[in-house]
């Protein structure tokens, strides 16, 4: 039994090598479900993420999932979240980041991971989350002429006009 | 087609028509267009187990230059409705159109920003084949709909202006 | 009763025969495309067209009479001078060729020799050959003058295709002309009587060069590049329709009917029937040799259609480099050695 | 005339591209210069649509997703409610979704090898594959009443049982599968024109692989064994034996192989399921108005075409705060262009074919 917040002795050492690589940039850590999410400074993501792949195995990006927690989000959060699934295939662990947009802006990790290029584009299509150094960042679903962003809280299911 | 004209049908104009529609409603070419999940069930009734082709339909045209019938099967965004639009008009007349699946129909369970609220908004539709997705057997029973719609046509009418 | 008058034999079978000479290939395409039909759809497990007249023998009809009443487009920025002209060119080069085809030897009604062909030509080959090259200008023309760019890739793969296989065409054909010492259709056959034997079972490999360079020619599976339907949407004829585009569809045929047509006068003896020199089976010379010509031909455009039922499509690169590295070589080696071995034995 | 930097727009009109995908494509005469997939043509705004559902009234808009593996994404569904609920499905009903999921991975399977051959131009292996395929479908017409999306899932179970008829007729038709399937590698394994068009066509690196995220069967055909059904088993998948196939070839004619031979584990599978088929309810006991607690879960399977997977962000009420789902098809396309380049431009059809994209999981 180990005494980090899951209780699975390798999640626990992937928890601990990131939270000493990352230092003060770990807001905090829950462990629910079986599943463990480590939420990150959006500062630090980028080099969080290059870590766990470089040092953790952590080598397969699985998702990116944009979060509107609605246009009042409450005093010290942030209105939009992004969280990152990755996987350790070789050591069968599953890490959830989650960072905060400040400014309705992100980091890109398309430098660390090619399978969030498109991933990116979605959530910048769907919520309108700028991603810094995104090398091609235009809508992918939708019209260029397309007004809003669809899944934020705020817009019409069936649109406006 | 035009409105009928004053008098009945002439004989011979009668017997062209019919000559002309028998033609047209046993050799309709579809245009190799599929949106989404009623594309697949378009297929397999081209298939061995329902064969579209025992009807002369299994010419699956694949430029909208050479078909005849726009069997618009599946949903149609509000991206994709210029282009559905614009298939429609580079077919040669006479044309034809079935809206397969509910959501060609009418938007069908997606009443969302994206999705046109069926295709009868943006081209005219012929046959309605509901469904979500319509069985084979559906989808052959609008063909024979429209197989009977043709036979009732005069072309003969549009040919020589024979309408007001 | 009196002899006809020279009016009869100077002008009126003559022109019966070019009128029977426009119809025969045309009927013979509305046969290959119901059969076609019904052929692949056999091969695929399914029925085919089988509502419309008996067996859906009236489908190619149905189809036809269809695709008259459609109308014809002609978009804006194509050259319209070439684009109509193409349809007409590729279907008339591959009509007129049929002039030299024999059916069968002249059949006697009293004095007179009716000849089962338009015109007898001592260049009777080359002109066949000729023709049927002359249809890629026609093809390039379509594919240029429609201004688009997936008919015109397919027009430029087509002319590359047809001109690459038009070699191991000339090379195997030189063969037959060596053995038969003519270019002349009808002296072809003759000779293959005189010389008891199919020129295909004497050179096999001039037969079986010659059938796949001719499914090349034709652009059919597998060498269907140029209509490539899941690469090119339709090829060259993408932005034809209605009646032209029906000339497109019926040249492909009734260029499919030619090249069956030149393998069974080169190489399978024409009219001829099987063991035509043995004694005891001289009964089968009972049976009109026009039919020995139409069962042969059949036979080829089944395989047409069997092929197509079977084989995936080949690659650009490949379908080159078979040309280059397969074709070529063993008609030139099988030309030099059917010279050799004619002068040795 | 110059066919240098000739650019080609294929789609979303186009008979190759599997529904309106559409791709700009950049070649010098046939080889391609460059690729750029372009989606959305399908896009059904259905992340924002279910937010304003109940979870019951979810599940039949998964069918639509991956429409030819419909129970695959009812399947990915349920299982990432359940757990977010906790609510225990009964073994039996564990079972039966088993049972169901992978004669949807054959089916599935079965119409890609179909689309994959017409692509290449064997028109008949398509119209073979998808007779075969009506085999299945009538499994399932027999099971739930439909053919292709059949909403054949209930949150914490099943809504019908498996009877014997119905057994007896799924065992009948796995017999027959090996013969429909030699049918089908008759005509294309030792083809000359087949190997042509497929091997060397199409290829990527294991490193690369994973780079760009590929899953399920393409994944594996670039040698790595990566199954969840195996590595991160979830409804009972661990209690069978099955092999995760493999290939080094990582081209087309690899993940050809690859599901080829996925067809049969799925049989074995099958087969072993119906064996043991343990005795029980089907569906456990879940309210009539089901509100989960806040919370949130990321569930994946194995999907025909690769790691399906919902994440669920729940507010406590009976409708969701939020639903992602994670389709295999759109993290694959993205391959497309590095698998494409320096081909020709006859491969594409070929690899895209190869990917096995669904166009509604890819647009949602």
């Amino acid at each position: 039994m180990s005494d980090g917040p899951t209780g699975r002795p390798d999640l626990d050492a992937a928890y601990a090598a990131l939270a000493a690589h990352a230092g003060d940039a770990v807001l905090g850590a829950v462990f629910a479900k079986g599943e463990l999410t480590v939420r990150l400074r959006a500062a630090a993501l980028v080099a969080a993420v290059a870590f766990l792949k470089a040092e953790r195995g952590f080598a397969a990006l699985s998702d990116m999932i944009g979060l509107d927690n609605g246009p009042a989000p409450g005093e010290g959060r942030a209105r939009f979240t992004v969280l990152y699934q990755l996987y350790n295939r070789d050591a069968r662990l599953r890490i959830r980041l989650a960072a905060d947009a400040e400014g309705e802006a992100l980091p890109s990790i398309v430098g660390v991971h090619k399978a969030a290029d498109w991933a990116e584009r979605e959530i910048f299509d769907m919520f309108g989350l700028r991603f810094e150094g995104h090398p091609d960042l235009r809508r992918i679903y939708l019209d260029p002429s397309f007004e809003g962003h669809p899944l934020r809280k705020d817009f019409p299911l069936q649109g406006r006009g | 087609m035009s409105k009928r004209p004053p008098g009945p049908q002439p004989f011979l104009l009668t017997k062209v028509d019919r000559f002309i529609t028998w033609a047209q409603k046993n050799s309709f070419w579809p245009l190799g267009s599929g949106l989404a999940c009623c594309a697949i069930e378009m297929i397999a009734t081209a298939a061995g187990r329902y064969d579209i082709a025992r009807f002369g339909f299994e010419l699956f045209r694949a430029s909208p230059r050479q078909a005849d019938l726009f069997i618009v099967a599946g949903t149609v965004t509000n991206k994709m409705a210029p282009i559905v639009r614009r298939l429609y008009e580079q077919m040669p007349e006479p044309k034809w159109v079935m809206a397969m699946g509910n959501c060609a129909v009418c938007g069908g369970p997606f009443p969302t920003y994206s999705v046109l609220q069926g295709v009868d908004k943006v081209i005219p539709v012929d046959v309605y084949v509901a469904g979500c997705p319509p069985t084979p057997e559906g989808l052959l029973h609008g063909l024979i709909t429209l197989q009977e719609k043709v036979a009732a046509t005069h072309p003969t009418n549009v040919m020589f202006k024979r309408h007001e | 009763m009196s002899a006809p008058s020279p009016f009869v034999f100077e002008f009126l079978i003559p022109l019966g025969k070019i009128v029977a000479v426009l119809f025969y290939p045309l009927v013979m395409v509305i046969v290959m495309i119901w059969l076609e039909r019904r052929v692949v759809a056999l091969i695929q497990g399914r029925l085919g067209p089988n509502r419309v007249g008996f067996e859906g023998v009236l489908q190619p009809i149905a189809d036809a009479v269809k695709i008259i009443f459609k109308e014809d487009i002609v978009q804006r920025q194509a050259d319209r001078f070439l684009f109509n002209i193409a349809p007409a060119l590729v279907m008339f080069s591959s009509l007129l060729a049929f002039c030299f085809i024999p059916l069968g030897e002249p059949i006697r009604i009293g004095a007179y020799e009716l000849t089962l062909w338009v015109a007898q030509s001592p260049v009777g080959l080359l002109f066949v050959l000729g023709m049927s090259a002359i249809s890629v200008f026609g093809v390039i023309f379509g594919g240029w003058a429609s201004n688009s760019k997936y008919p015109l890739m397919g027009a430029l793969r087509s002319v590359i295709q047809v001109l690459i296989y038009e070699i191991p065409i000339g090379l195997t054909v030189l063969t037959v002309v060596f053995l038969a010492r003519s270019v002349d259709l009808v002296e072809i056959v003759r000779a293959q009587l005189a010389g008891k034997v199919w020129y295909g079972l004497l050179m096999p490999v001039s037969a079986v060069v010659f059938w796949i360079s001719g499914v090349a020619e034709t652009n059919r599976a597998p060498f269907d590049l140029p209509e490539a339907e899941s690469e090119l949407v339709a090829g060259y004829h993408t932005e034809y329709s209605g009646f032209k585009f029906a000339f497109f569809y019926i040249a492909d045929y009734a260029h499919m009917v030619l090249v069956s047509s030149l393998v069974v006068i080169l190489f399978f003896g024409g009219w001829l029937p099987p063991f035509a020199n043995v004694p005891a089976l001289a009964f089968l010379h009972k049976v009109p040799g026009f039919l020995w010509y139409l069962a042969k031909i059949m036979f080829f455009l089944y395989l047409y259609v069997w092929i197509r039922g079977t084989l995936p499509r080949y690659r650009f690169d490949e379908l080159i480099k078979l040309a280059w590295k397969w074709l070529i070589p063993l008609s030139l080696a099988n030309f030099l050695a059917v010279v050799v071995l004619k002068y040795v034995l | 005339m110059s066919f240098k930097d000739l650019e080609l727009n294929m789609g979303p009109q186009h008979p190759s591209t599997h529904g309106v995908l559409r791709l700009k494509v950049k070649i010098d005469n046939e080889v391609i210069l460059s690729i750029e997939p372009v989606v959305g043509y399908l896009h059904r705004g259905m992340e924002k649509l279910w937010e304003s559902l109940t979870y019951p009234q979810i599940m039949p808009y998964t069918d639509r997703l991956d429409y030819i593996g419909a129970v695959a994404n009812n399947f990915a569904y349920a299982l990432a409610v359940e757990k977010l609920a906790g609510i225990e499905v009964p073994k039996r009903a564990q079972y039966i979704r088993v049972v169901l999921a992978e004669l949807m991975r054959i089916s599935s399977h079965l119409a890609w090898i179909g689309f994959q051959a017409n692509d290449i131009g064997a028109v008949s292996v398509l119209l073979y594959g998808f007779e075969d395929r009506e085999d299945y479908l009538d499994i399932f017409e027999a099971y739930a009443g439909g053919r292709l999306t059949i909403n054949a899932l209930r949150l914490g179970g099943l809504p019908f049982d498996l009877d014997a008829d119905l057994i007896a007729r799924i065992r009948a038709t796995l017999a027959g599968l090996p013969r429909r399937l030699r049918e089908i590698e008759t005509l294309l394994d030792e083809n000359r024109i087949w190997k042509h068009r497929t091997q060397g066509v199409g290829c990527i690196s294991a490193a690369e692989a994973v780079d760009y995220g590929l899953t399920g069967p393409c994944l594996r055909a670039a040698g790595i064994p990566w199954d969840i059904r195996k590595d991160i088993p979830y409804s009972s998948y661990e209690d069978f034996e099955f092999d995760v196939p493999t290939s080094d070839r990582s081209d087309v004619y690899g993940r050809y192989q690859v599901r080829m031979r996925e067809i049969r584990q799925s049989a074995r599978i099958v087969t072993q399921a119906l064996d043991r088929l343990p005795a029980g309810e089907v569906l456990a006991k879940v309210p009539r108005v089901l509100k989960i607690p806040a919370g949130e879960v990321f569930h994946t399977t194995e999907a025909p075409k690769g790691e399906l997977g919902f994440y669920i962000k729940s507010n406590g009420t009976d409708k969701p705060e939020r639903i992602k789902m994670k389709s295999p098809s759109f993290i694959n396309l993205q391959s497309l262009p590095l698998m494409c380049r320096g081909g020709i431009f006859s491969d594409i059809v070929g690899i895209l074919g190869s990917l096995d994209i669904v166009l509604g999981e890819i647009d949602k």
